[in-house]
């Protein structure tokens, strides 16, 4: 195992350190339990935003902390939920009179945890809303299951349930736009590489030169299918086709596309990817009218990427271009 | 209780391993992790401060592994301990305590992750676990036997998840390629409960 | 090889179009020859900033491409420099009147050709002064070699001589402000694994899985020594000494400190390293005024690190502070 | 020239790789890559519009290599054609109008590049292909005869850098490290002196 760590069961706590001596100016961190808040929090009046699941996605959570986004992060172990304590104090450090929204991933760990710590929240007096993000077509959608995963869209469901918070908005309208963008996005990913969590020390998968996987959630869990390696356009037109056919979306949407790396991939293959994105969706019918390209919700070193596709509407246009001022996301600032 | 815990620990640290590559398998690979982290803390706490009753001890279990183990398990094996604590308390625990509290724990687990049997998870070692430990008790068997019978049961419900197809948890995601392999929960439910009957049968040979 | 490409020979401009399709209400991409300029390019009366070289470390340069820093960039294939017509057609793009400013990093490939290109802009008419970046440590500094390699320092030159530029500086005035950013900056990196050139196809260089290479360029180049991998801490103590020691910083001096990632890093662990960064300094009696973590200049998916400290006063710290509106890098617009 | 640009191209191509793998071991592993890319270029510029002169043709291959092949090699093979084309301008060359031609075009790459023989770079082998070309023209060997002496000295040139610590370009960051490896750029140089040979053997054969 390559990293850049001291000790693989630090590597969490280190960092946070890091991210403190970093951003201190605009950033509180706690150790004890970890949450990453804004400096300003609690904002009286104004709807907290948590966000929170396992390390190893950054720059989510912590990335996305500040006006405009969300109010605090609480950080698990590398692609492991977080604890319900963390999730209390943190809901408690930004509680501002006027309610949490929980954004929780819907992954059975994060679902519990955040079960745990809404109950024990609202026991100790803050009003608490979750919202159960699961944007991922890869995954069979069935009451029988887990359902479905919450990946890409967990970004933009940040963004946009942030922006309506700081326009004053209350918890329940808050809530309700961020049901409304997990409802409208879906998402696909794949793998070129898979990724080595720190304290595990080996590959989670092994995949062949000429292999790529196809599916893949954003903690290395073996995807869909393995196929032989494709060209990029070919790559994309795999990802795409489930993601439109499953809302669907159809000719004459705007939407906003969202092409984003697994950590491993250069920016330059991303923007390759894009623009087999932007051709397809043209093809379609569909305007692209915003768009977002990087390395936003990763999984450590993973080499690939995914594609995100939200259905916008006026509204989501406004909230998206609203000011956001975070480490990783920063505009109209 | 602590002796327990101690060998519960030993046998997580020592499966470590094994328990990721389990998870690995057809999850995220972090299961024996989370776990010896988890019961790395829960020593640590015990030693720190001797508990008044073995309820107050499980009860530092659960609510330790709650804190520290994160994931799917934490919450389970939390909900898991707390409510052996609660059926434990006030009474130190005998063969029909123990019955009785394995009862409510895969009550308390199921109650959390709306697991059934044969979803492939840790249910999947409870439930045969707690069966077996009722009827080895109903027959008037002496605890260290009725646990040993217990922990054998859940290490056969254990070996059973291997052709199962997931439904709860991140196996789940997998569909079809989950059959095949072994619940690490399930698997770790075992090596609890074998910890359990062995620190039983220390105490009382 | 693993990448999301089509053709190793058409990467370069696929992800340019990508680029365009992406970000066209922003830049502006000609293809042939290709250059990415700001869209509302040439400024009039404003000193034009041109940066180029080769591609693959992106968001360098293209995604430094926008008010407050870049004028125009010119990719060529990666880890190649551009070539002279590129050059020389972006100096035309950009030129406002008041002159541009070619940033050119200490390569004999860059050298060379942005020398042909600033003969032939300058034949045509434009004003060009040339900087060159030759910021690292690992490399010897003589007369007698090739020099130091441009590398970290590039994005903080770029970043200030932008800013520079955008307060109505003079062509002359701009280039003092990015010659003295070279010389009061040093950088030194390192490698855990190497990258693979697209239209190479295989690593450009191996290392066992307990090695690590110190002193690497931004190319893929071999450094100064292999060694046996070590933890964080030691590494961050490793590429710090001889950076602090060139200049050398002084206790009392005020820097600017940028954790760089090469790119297969994952922002996790440049925490990690910025953790100690801030430990060693701050044991130095240096303090950090500013700081840039993340991944702005990259090696393709090499993972490793770079650290750069750059000696600040009040007039690069109001120039930093100055707003910037890129796609990589964003503030106070 | 066209028959010297198709052999050279032809030549880079199968060589691609031997010069990718050399510069990767002293420097970035493009060479074979750009010199190749930039050959291509040039056969299809040639191809498209035939050229007046061999001059004309020089100076397209000349200008071709600056805008296509980029990095070191771009503007140095770039003006070594340059200069090529300018010393054969008005005049179809023989064999002395090519060895003075080779002495300008040396004199070209030396001015753009700064680089001393020694140095470990392409001039290495352009020298003593340079000289090797002037003795043989002295000596009144016939043309062909002269260039592939003149390619010999190429080739024994580009391994005589095998030793040397290299000075100039990329593979000067490595110091110690250079020693022991061929340099790229005079092996490329003389791949196209061995093509420029043959070339001419073809032709007056
Ligand atoms: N809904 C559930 N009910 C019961 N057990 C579950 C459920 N979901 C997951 N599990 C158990 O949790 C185990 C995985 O735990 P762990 O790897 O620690 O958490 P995570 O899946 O969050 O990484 C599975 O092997 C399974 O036995
Ligand atoms: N200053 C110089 N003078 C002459 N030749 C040089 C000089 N610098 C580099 N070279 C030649 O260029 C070759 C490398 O070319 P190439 O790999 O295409 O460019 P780059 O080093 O920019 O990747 C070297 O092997 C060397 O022969
Ligand atoms: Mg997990
Ligand atoms: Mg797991
Ligand atoms: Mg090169
Ligand atoms: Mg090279």
């Amino acid at each position: 195992m390559k990293k850049l760590i001291n000790d693989p069961e630090a590597v969490v706590r280190e960092a946070l350190e890091g991210v403190a001596a970093a951003h201190g100016d605009r950033l509180r961190v706690s150790h004890d339990p970890a949450f990453v808040a804004r400096a300003d929090a609690p904002v009286s009046g104004k709807v907290g935003i948590l966000s929170g699941g396992g390390s190893g996605h950054e720059p989510l959570h912590g990335g996305f902390v500040g006006r405009g986004m969300l109010d605090v992060a609480c950080p698990g172990a590398v692609f492991t939920s977080p604890t319900p304590d963390q999730m209390l104090a943190a809901t408690q450090a930004v509680d501002g009179g006027a309610g949490v929204l929980h954004i929780v991933k819907n992954y059975t760990g994060d679902v519990m945890n955040f079960e745990t710590a809404a109950e024990l929240a609202a026991a100790e007096g803050s009003e608490v809303e979750s919202v159960l993000v699961d944007d991922d077509v890869a995954v069979q959608d069935s009451t029988y299951t887990a359902g479905r995963r919450g990946v890409g869209a967990t970004v933009l469901v940040e963004k946009l349930a942030g922006a309506a918070a700081e326009e004053g908005r209350s918890l329940a309208e808050v809530a309700a736009i961020a049901r409304r963008v997990d409802e409208q996005a879906r998402s696909m990913g794949m793998a070129l590489t898979s990724c080595t969590v720190p304290h595990v020390g080996s590959p989670t998968f092994e995949l062949a030169d000429d292999e790529m996987e196809i599916g893949i959630g954003i903690h290395g869990e073996p995807g869909r299918e393995r196929v032989r390696l494709e060209p990029a356009d070919a790559i994309v037109d795999r990802l795409l086709e489930p993601i439109l056919s499953d809302l669907p979306f159809n000719s004459g949407d705007r939407v906003l596309a969202f092409v984003n790396g697994m950590g491993g991939t250069p920016l330059i293959e991303l923007y390759v990817v894009y623009r087999r994105v932007a051709q397809v969706l043209s093809e379609r019918g569909l305007t692209i009218e915003r768009n977002l390209v990087g390395n936003f919700i990763t999984s450590l070193e993973m080499a690939g990427t995914s594609i995100t596709l939200l259905k916008l509407d006026d509204e989501l246009v406004r909230l998206w271009d609203a000011p956001v001022d975070t480490t990783a996301l920063r505009w109209g600032v | 209780m602590s002796e327990w815990v101690r060998r519960s620990a030993g046998a997580l640290e020592q499966e470590r391993d094994r328990l990721n590559r389990l998870d690995a398998d057809i999850g995220d690979g972090d299961h024996g992790a989370n776990m010896a982290r988890g019961f790395t803390a829960v020593v640590a706490r015990l030693d720190g401060a001797a508990a008044d009753s073995s309820s107050a001890a499980l009860r530092t279990v659960g609510m330790t592994l709650l804190s520290t183990v994160g994931g799917a398990a934490g919450p389970l094996y939390g909900s898991l301990f707390i409510a052996l604590a609660g059926a434990t308390r006030a009474r130190e625990p005998d063969a029909a305590v123990w019955a009785d509290a394995l009862d409510a724990a895969v009550a308390a687990v199921q109650r959390r992750g709306k697991a059934e049997p044969g979803d492939k998870t840790m249910v999947d070692a409870l439930i045969p676990a707690r069966d077996a430990l009722r009827a080895a008790v109903d027959d008037g068997k002496p605890l260290a036997e009725a646990l040993a019978a217990s922990a054998d049961a859940a290490e056969e419900g254990a070996r059973a998840t291997i052709p199962l197809l997931a439904r709860k948890g991140r196996a789940s995601y997998l569909g079809e390629r989950s059959i095949g392999h072994q619940d690490p929960g399930a698997t770790s439910t075992a090596l609890l409960l074998r910890a359990l009957a062995g620190s039983w049968d220390e105490t009382t040979a």
